[in-house]
């Protein structure tokens, strides 16, 4: 057992991180780490330390698998982890966080986009965005929306149909009339959906589409014309993945939760600087585990009550990579700004920054328990 | 009228990427007896050789395929020879393998290429378009489908013209009898797995030109509706998995895009069960 | 009196049947399945530390908690062996099952708001009925294509989940369970104790369930019609009925390890429905060794414990110290695990189980 | 006259049983062979064990070379042809795509002989071989080992399950195939045995009890009495 | 050319207009045929006549494709294999078929347990049936093969399975017994022996035999009448003398003999 926690303790301050080094989410979970070891140097000087404890970080692979979190986070509980972090996949944090809220330990999530995080409890926080703020900066692209019509074209699994819900919530009540063209799941050929979607003929097409396929489904949807027919948009993915773009990528908008260089903050530079030197790179989720870090490094100031640090983190406002960051006291849910890009430059593509957006801006309805 | 045209070529298309897969499960399975769930990593190796010769040699796309198809057939021999030839008589030992290795082959792959897709060289008119009736169809399905025609054929010359097809057929049936004929059964079983990873190996490399990437874990969602295809085919019957690969491709691409979400899925797999209820030995087998 | 045995007089049913195991083997029949029970229900008071195995002491909850999850794999491995290794059906749609237990209860308690007791009694009478009518279809046909329907079928049901459908089941991401709903006792990290406890205890009825049933009539016919199908129904039995009952009570045992396993990881995701989870227990039984007493449930205890321990080898620091060709792929668990099966069925052909009689018989 | 075949000292062991427990005898270069003896007393385990089909221990040479250590398929390369107990036909393989299989080396093979002996295999030539009935299963495994120029037969109760008319036919195919062949013949049917054999061999609970002519034995009511037990 | 012979007393099994044919092939042409309740008939013919066709009609393994099968003057055509074998209907198999990896006693006691209809029983514990065990101790002293009942019956020899076939017939103690070819690869000197079980078994209880048989000694011995089929159809049907006295059968079957 930890001391009782006082500032006056030496002992470390351990935390662990629950992260997929393995399996299919391997990339995202590197970034995450890379990140936030730049994130903790940053917070912490260089030193490593909060006053005079040091900052002992345990890895703990998951594999993308809730089981396994699962398991590895009551280990680490058990073993006397106040901090708990991680969760690149959704599947991971949904299940994490009750465990985090039975055992009352600081859990602060990671690259997870889901909404169900946010608001999932008193212990529960996340250094990421989340599917609401990546809507509600597509719905930037077309202004005032009332009366057009917008399809969401995604793939039939909870996080295309969460996307077609959050779309009809957030432009819905702006009065755009929203339709979803759901694509089953396990289909390889986007061909006939990809004609759907431009005889729908809508004034915006809200694209959703995770995984492999995506490609496909790209090279489809230019295929047949769709670009000519509407104004496509869709969400800037890691960069290993914008050459699958191809001949379409200057024809999409993307909005963008992070990509290289696009916040030009004080911050951005920290990290760049710090994981370019381990050897690293700065990607789509480089920042989540900095935010992480940052979050985390200001929660153990207040010592090892967990409710001391949920107090501390709850409504906190700080300077991030992506600009203004706030802990929102109701639901945790945390307000960031959001970026519009373009792709240029052929078979190798580059993101250009189109827009910032405040996180007022993009601000996700507070989430109710 | 140009949707059914656009939906029946694509679906075609599809039932020929089915087909490519299936073919070479088809084979090793009703030939060498063989459940090879490592059939993905042939398919993957065929996919990545293609890939890699490409990005790291410089080749043009028919010699990377080429490249490709050479790396997936080395690799099937290599794994008959080392890790299926000595556990014949244990055909549960020998799934077992099979079943290491595809576990154990995802993950290399994924250590070696990384977890994300890599994007796939793709010849400039590959990724062009075709007017057929009002129908956009995009040229690579044409590609499947010729690649599949010519599979079948090879596949149907080589087991009907040589004594070799003969030679396994029986040797599945009681290899000791065969080695009792005088006949050296092992090579055979060799042969069987290159053709099968050959056939694997292409299957990988059009399937990564369809896709536009490869992934480690593409074989695998691939193989279940392959699986499925071997097993409407009636097993072991090459001809019968061709029937069956269209009648899936078509039954999927024309439930999945007039009947609700999920019905697709659902249509083959109610294909699958009606088939065998009614013709427990597949399209292919003997009924009853 | 016929003259073509060699054994003249009558003969009498003692020189024919089995001959009644010795005491000394019946002891050891009976003790030591006892005595493994015994010891493991009191692990949880021990708190000695097997650092290179556990991590931590026995007692903490991180060993307790993945000594539960090896102890509902071995259950439900055990389970996949009466279908594969005692009755000779492949299936490989077993995950359906342990799928069905895990989120018939989850969406129960989570989504309907039904009470514990009720939602248990709904995944016991689910449990039940879809198994027998999943399987009156799929056992009208044999071997492969058996495999085959159930694989696909299972499929249906993985994409069911996965749709999420009237987002019951929380598709992709899963469903947690709603943490009011469990009992106080089983919830919080110091309570795993006793989450083992219930594990402990899913082990012991399946295992009680299943030595029973294979040496009642039925496990007899079972094993028969593994051999010989036609000549079981030459001898007036239907098959399909025997099949069907062995389906039923294997798929029923899954149903319940799906619960149990439900409650250890507090919520239901959609690794359970896929066909690759249901590989692994062909992968555990295989093992093991089929069709044998403790087989399947050291294959289910050993799979389980390498994928969960692997993944600490793979960020251990005498790994990460390995030249780059080695190292990528150590610290991928799966590729571990899938090379060392290989390697077992190589040098333990018959499984674990065949551990015991080759070393029984190299100690002669 | 050196023996054709010579087999000293086999021993076949399969799990904890001792099946073969030093079988030695020799196989004429010319002439029928016939090995007696009770059910399960080893005769087609020690047909099996020269073909190298089970594990063996002990020597066999053909012709002085030896042949024990060899794969079964070399074996059988070497010109032995076998026609199992259990005739283990490929039931999914067509009756004439079994006989093709059973072709070895260049030929020239001999259908004429086969078709000329059981034509009912040329009629049934595009039928599936497991469909066939139990004695045309059988002519299809003997005429498996005519097919090819053989320097000796090993055959396993061929007349098994033949109406008696074939009976008589096989038997005549036996002798005449015996006048340019050695045959090592397993057989029940003793008035076959007597017919067509030279010479036999008494096999009992795996050793060989008796060899000699197969006149004397019997013509001699004693001694089959007492090695075949019949009177 | 289908000779019926007057209609038995009381005809245990009934067959009128049986044909199965398969792949274009007739197999089985109209046949028509009454056996008495305690007959002994044995069927002959040349390889290949459909006499293991018509054990398969008869016991349900095949359906026929025209023709009707009565037992006890019930129409069981349609009536599923094991439904029949309740019914008092047993056979064994031309090839061997037992069940391999189980030991000789246990293929038995299978068998017996069968018989006895406990075997969906799952609370039951197999062993506990000591009625069973009597039956089995019983069938597999009456072939000789009580000594091998601890064998794995996979182990066996040729002739030894034969036997334990017969044991696990006996042992569901059907009235009605279809045997096919037992007597083959049978050695030489149990041939007698086995004669006398089948003729024990048919005598002691009043039981229907048929049986298919090669060897000629053996089923003269055994029959009141015999079966001749030919391509299908039923030659003859008539008491021993005159069937072998009949020219056709004489130069179909028996031919010259050894
Ligand atoms: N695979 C096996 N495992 C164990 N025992 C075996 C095996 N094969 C044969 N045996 C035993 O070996 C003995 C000899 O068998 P074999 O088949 O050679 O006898 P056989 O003389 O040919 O008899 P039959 O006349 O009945 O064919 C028998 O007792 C048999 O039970
Ligand atoms: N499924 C089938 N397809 C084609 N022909 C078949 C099939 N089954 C049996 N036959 C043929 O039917 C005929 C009768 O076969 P059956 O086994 O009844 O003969 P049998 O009288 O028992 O002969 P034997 O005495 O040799 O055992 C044979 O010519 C056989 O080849
Ligand atoms: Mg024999
Ligand atoms: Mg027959």
């Amino acid at each position: 057992e930890s001391g009782s926690g006082g500032t006056g303790s030496t002992e470390p301050i351990k935390v662990g991180l629950v992260y997929s080094k393995s399996g299919p989410l391997a990339s995202y979970g590197k970034q995450y780490m890379e990140g936030f070891q730049a994130g903790l140097d940053y917070a912490t000087n260089g030193s490593k330390k909060i006053g005079d404890r040091a900052v002992e970080v345990t890895e703990v692979d998951d594999a993308g698998d809730p089981a396994k979190a699962v398991s590895a986070a009551k280990d680490l509980i058990g073993k006397g982890y106040k901090i708990l972090a991680g969760s690149t996949s959704s599947g991971v944090a949904t299940q994490v966080a009750p465990i985090a809220e039975q055992n009352k330990v600081l859990f602060i999530s990671g690259p997870a986009a889901t909404d169900a995080v946010t608001g999932a409890g008193t212990y529960t926080f996340r250094s990421g965005r989340q599917t609401s703020q990546d809507i509600n900066t597509a719905a930037a692209f077309i202004g005032d929306v009332q009366g057009k019509k917008v399809l969401v074209f995604a793939q039939d699994s909870a996080f295309g149909q969460a996307n077609v819900a959050g779309v009809q919530a957030v432009l819905g009540a702006k009065g755009a009339k929203v339709e979803p063209l759901l694509v089953p799941a396990s289909a390889t050929d986007f061909t006939p959906f990809a004609t759907q979607a431009k005889e729908a003929k809508g004034d915006l097409l809200f694209v959703a589409w995770a995984g492999t396929t995506a490609q496909a489904m790209w090279t489809a949807l230019g295929q047949q014309g769709v670009f000519e027919a509407t104004t496509v948009v869709t969400g800037l993915d890691i960069t290993a993945t914008w050459p699958a773009y191809g001949p379409v990528a200057d024809k999409v908008n993307f909005l963008s939760h992070y990509f290289a260089g696009a916040a030009g903050t004080e911050q951005e530079k920290a990290m760049t600087e710090r994981v370019t030197k381990a050897g690293g790179t700065v990607d789509l989720f480089t920042g989540d585990g900095f935010t992480a870090a940052q979050m985390i490094v200001h929660a153990a100031e207040k010592g090892d009550d967990p409710d001391a640090m949920v107090q501390s983190l709850s409504g906190w406002s700080f300077d991030g990579v992506k600009g203004k960051m706030t802990v929102r006291a109701e639901d945790h849910a945390l307000l960031q700004p959001m970026f519009q890009a373009k792709l240029t430059g052929g078979a190798t593509p580059t993101a250009e920054l189109v827009k910032k957006l405040e996180a007022d801006a993009v601000a996700p309805a507070v989430a109710t328990k | 009228m140009s949707n059914v045209v656009l939906l029946a070529l694509t679906g075609l298309g599809l039932g020929a990427l089915y087909f490519l897969i299936a073919s070479g499960l088809s084979l090793i399975f009703g030939l060498a007896d063989v459940l090879n769930f490592a059939h993905g990593l042939f398919l993957a190796v065929g996919a990545y050789g293609t890939w890699w010769s490409s990005a790291h040699l410089g080749l043009g796309f028919v010699p990377a395929v080429v490249f490709g198809v050479v790396a997936g057939t080395a690799t099937a021999v290599l794994v008959e020879m080392l890790l299926i030839r000595p556990l014949y008589r244990r055909t549960i030992e020998q799934v077992l393998v099979t079943v290491g290795l595809s576990l154990a082959g995802v993950a290399l792959l994924q250590a070696g290429f990384g977890a994300d897709p890599l994007t796939f060289p793709r010849p400039e008119w590959a990724t062009g378009t075709t007017r057929v009736l009002g129908a956009i169809v995009p040229n690579d399905r044409f590609l499947l489908i010729g690649a599949a025609v010519v599979v079948l054929v090879a596949i149907q010359v080589f087991l009907r013209r040589t004594r070799f097809g003969l030679i396994v057929r029986a040797g599945v049936e009681d290899r000791t009898m065969v080695t009792a004929l005088g006949i050296n059964v092992r090579t055979a079983f060799t042969l069987v797995f290159a053709i099968g990873g050959a056939a694997a190996a292409l299957a990988g490399a059009l399937a990564g030109v369809y896709f536009g990437n490869v992934s480690p874990g593409q074989g695998t969602s691939l193989l279940i509706f392959a699986f499925i295809v071997v097993v409407i085919g009636g097993m072991g019957s090459v001809t019968g998995s061709a029937v069956a690969a269209v009648l899936v491709g078509l039954v999927q691409q024309f439930t999945s895009f007039y009947a609700a979400a999920g019905v697709g899925e659902a249509s083959v797999v109610l294909l699958l069960a009606v088939v065998l209820l009614a013709r427990p030995g597949g399209l292919a087998g003997r009924s009853a | 009196m016929t003259t073509t045995a060699d054994v003249p007089g009558t003969v009498t049913v003692d020189d024919i049947r089995p001959r009644p195991a010795s005491p000394r083997t019946r002891w050891l029949r009976r003790g030591v399945p006892l005595a493994a029970v015994a010891v493991l229900a009191v692990l949880p008071f021990s708190t000695v530390n097997l650092p290179a195995l556990l991590p931590g002491p026995v007692n903490s909850p991180g060993s307790l908690q993945l000594l539960a999850i090896c102890l509902v794999f071995a259950g439900l491995a055990a389970t996949y062996d009466l279908l594969f290794g005692r009755t000779g059906l492949l299936s490989f749609g077993h995950a359906l099952y342990v799928a069905l237990g895990s989120y018939t209860v989850n969406i129960a308690v989570t989504k309907l708001d039904l009470a514990l007791p009720a939602a248990l009694l709904l995944a016991v009478l689910v449990g039940l009925v879809v198994p027998a009518l999943l399987g009156a279809v799929a056992l009208r046909v044999n071997g492969i294509a058996f495999a085959m329907v159930t694989l696909a079928t299972a499929q249906v049901g993985s994409i069911l989940v996965m749709s999420d459908p009237g987002r019951l089941t929380g598709g992709e991401e899963g469903l947690p369970l709603a943490p009011g709903a469990i009992p106080g006792f089983l919830s919080g990290v110091a309570n795993t104790a006793n989450l083992y406890w219930l594990a402990l205890g899913y082990v012991v009825v399946v295992l009680a369930v299943i030595a029973w049933v294979v040496e009642s009539e039925p496990g007899r016919v079972w094993q028969a019609i593994r051999e010989n199908e036609r000549r079981v129904s030459v001898l007036g039995l239907p098959s399909y009925r025997f099949r069907l009952l062995s389906f039923v009570v294997a798929s029923f045992l899954a149903t319940l390890g799906g619960v149990v396993h439900l409650f250890l990881v507090g919520g239901s995701s959609p690794q359970i429905t896929t066909s690759n989870f249901t590989l692994a227990f062909l992968v555990m039984v295989v093992l093991g060794g089929t069709g044998s007493r403790w087989g399947a449930m050291l294959g289910g205890v050993l799979y389980t414990y390498l994928d969960h321990r692997l993944a600490a080898l793979g960020t251990s620091d005498a790994v990460a110290g390995l030249p780059e060709v080695l190292r990528a792929p150590l610290s991928e668990p799966l590729f571990v695990l899938g090379v060392l099966f290989i390697v077992m069925v190589y040098f333990l052909p018959g499984g674990l189980a065949s551990l015991a009689t080759r070393l029984r018989g190299s100690s002669k | 006259m050196t023996p054709l075949l010579e087999i000293a000292d086999l021993h076949v062991r399969i799990g904890s049983s001792h099946i073969l427990q030093g079988v030695g005898f020799a196989v004429a270069p010319q002439g029928v062979t016939a090995v007696l003896g009770r059910n399960g007393a080893g005769k087609t385990t020690t047909l099996k064990a020269v073909l190298g089909i089970v594990p063996k221990t002990g020597t066999v040479r053909l012709d002085g070379e030896e042949i024990g250590g060899l794969p079964t398929h070399a074996i059988v390369r070497r010109g032995l042809g076998y026609a199992p107990e259990d005739r283990n036909v490929f039931a999914g393989l067509t009756v004439t795509e079994n006989l093709r299989l059973a072709e070895r080396g260049r030929g020239p093979h001999r259908y004429d002989l086969v078709y000329e002996m059981f034509p009912e295999l040329r009629q049934r030539g595009a039928q599936r071989a497991g469909t066939l009935s139990g004695g045309q299963q059988q002519m299809v495994a003997i005429g498996r080992t005519l097919l090819n120029d053989n320097r000796m037969l090993l055959v396993d109760e061929p007349t098994k399950g033949l109406a008696p008319k074939i009976v008589t036919e096989v038997a005549d195919v036996l002798e005449r195939a015996a006048r340019e062949v050695p045959i090592l013949l397993v057989e029940q049917n003793l008035a076959l045995v007597r017919r067509i054999a030279d010479h036999v061999v008494v096999i009992e609970q795996g050793t060989v009890v008796h060899t000699g002519e197969a006149d004397s034995l019997l013509s001699d009511p004693d001694l089959t009495r007492e090695l075949l037990g019949v009177a | 050319m289908t000779s019926t012979v007057a209609a038995p007393a009381r005809p245990v099994l009934r067959v009128r207009g049986l044909s199965w044919a398969v792949g274009g092939a007739q197999i089985v042409s109209d046949v028509g045929f009454d056996v008495a309740e305690g007959e002994f008939v044995a069927v002959i013919g040349p390889n290949g006549a459909g006499k293991t066709s018509l054990f398969n009609l008869i016991s349900g393994l095949t359906r026929p494709t025209a023709g009707t099968i009565e037992l006890d003057t019930l129409d069981i055509t349609r009536v599923a294999p094991h439904r029949r074998a309740r019914r008092g209907l047993g056979r064994t198999f031309q090839s061997s078929s037992v069940f391999p990896a189980l030991t000789v006693a246990e293929n038995v006691r299978l068998a017996a347990a069968a018989h006895r209809g406990a075997c969906l029983r799952i609370w039951r514990r197999a062993e506990s049936d000591q009625a069973a065990w009597h039956a089995t101790a019983e069938a597999l002293e009456r072939v000789g093969l009580a000594h091998r009942a601890a064998e794995i019956a996979g182990s066996l020899s040729h002739g030894d399975k034969r036997k334990l076939e017969i044991a696990i017939l006996l042992a569901t103690d059907p009235r009605i017994i279809l045997l096919d070819e037992p007597m083959a690869g049978v050695g030489v000197a149990d041939v007698p022996a086995l004669t006398e079980v089948i003729r024990a078994v048919h005598r002691e209880q009043g039981r229907t035999v048929l049986m298919v048989e090669h060897h000629m000694d053996v089923l003269l011995g055994l029959a009141d009448r015999v079966a001749v089929m030919h391509h299908g159809s039923l030659l003859a049907l008539d008491v021993p003398d005159e069937v072998m006295a009949n020219p056709v059968v004489q130069e179909a079957y028996l031919g010259e003999a050894l």
